[in-house]
């Protein structure tokens, strides 16, 4: 099983804030979930954009990660605190 | 050290004063404080709500600090954001180092900084005349991150 | 804006809310502490005679905050400078600098104490277990001027 | 008249904090009075260190700044305060 995060503006646009995905083996890296979350339609291609972030279990990382069942993904846009 | 993060507000006097403590090897604090402006890019603000991802908030916030601690000769170093709604005037961010030597300090102080603007799981939702707007990131701060790369 | 030259002590912490006060364009604010240090260059300190040059001083000092104002967009700049004796842990000199934006209130504030540290008339003489001895100018501290020269 | 101030190490090994001298056409410039206070023994060779800083009428100045009658002129060891 893997566990999605979506935040601020991604979160808003995709009305979810987390979702649970069965983690299956074509789902290597980060970004073959991606791909995966744009074939749902056209308020998923917001993670088609360039500047998007990612983190793999709280830690960020790069859209080549590798993915393993269990894993607690997230998907957000570039930060702005401070 | 502290991480901290928290809705409350805070004093950041008590916390630039608590980096000194009674610790007489310190020479020099750096401390530096983010607040809300009423006023950004072009637009009135009535305030902001800071989102932000619990849980990896404050292991983000670690590694900045424990990176900041290889680079410089540190002494404490106190971190504390806020999340939740804010309104202009009041402080968003807390960032205090203190060290033996001037330098260090100041350094570590705006490293921390950097990272954090570019690094740390925070969102700005902006309430302005024409309505909420997400903080776009700026390239500016991209740069200030490059200076630090080796 | 605020230089002040005096022989009390004071709270950093207060100086450090005021430069906010209730400008709500402040977005950051950078404050810097000196402390004296129980230990220095090798030897145990008991405390400090801050000596400087009445008149001078002052002048000195506005001439610094001058230059950076014309450097950085700054709001507030205050700073506060001790003289006479001093003891470990207690603060030597507060330096801080608000603006809207956060790379100008850093660079303002390190800008104002590399300049002050060699341009501005003050002399330490350490009360040492071996006696007392004049604190002796440091070349890093030339060198730290050097980054800002145009 | 020219008034003249010492401070610090130099205030100490001079045993003079400040002094009132006559200006003369021979003091053209800062250096001129300090190559005069030379003269005036072994103390006075702490002013022929190659640090010695001086300021003219309250202003940081250079060795070689030129005199008028009337001035306050100090020297002084390199500053150490902060």
């Amino acid at each position: 099983m893997l566990t999605i995060n979506y935040f601020a503006r991604y979160r808003e646009a995709l009305g979810c804030e987390q979702e649970q995905l069965p983690w299956s083996s074509a789902l290597q890296t980060v970004n073959d979930l991606r791909e995966h979350l744009l074939t749902r339609g056209d308020a998923w291609q917001i993670l088609a954009e360039p500047k998007v972030m990612c983190a793999r279990n709280q830690d960020m990382c790069q859209l080549d990660s590798p993915l393993a069942d269990g894993d607690e993904i997230a998907f957000f846009p570039p930060v702005t605190g401070g | 050290m502290a991480i901290i993060v928290q809705t409350d507000s805070f004093d950041p006097g008590q916390l630039l004063n608590q980096l000194h403590a009674d610790q007489l090897g310190v020479g020099a604090v750096v401390g530096f404080v983010g607040y809300v402006r009423d006023f950004n890019d072009g637009q009135d603000v009535a305030g902001m709500l800071l989102e932000h991802y619990p849980g990896m908030t404050e292991k983000a916030l670690s590694k900045i600090v424990d990176e900041a601690r290889e680079r410089w000769p540190l002494l404490a170093v106190d971190v504390l954001h806020r999340v939740g709604w804010l309104e202009p005037g009041e402080p968003i961010v807390f960032v205090g180092v203190s060290s033996a030597h001037r330098q260090a300090a100041f350094d570590a102080c705006n490293f921390i900084m950097d990272y954090l603007k570019t690094r740390a799981p925070f969102w700005k939702r902006e309430e302005t005349s024409e309505g909420p707007r997400w903080v776009d990131a700026r390239e500016i701060d991209d740069q200030a991150l490059e200076r630090w790369l080796r």
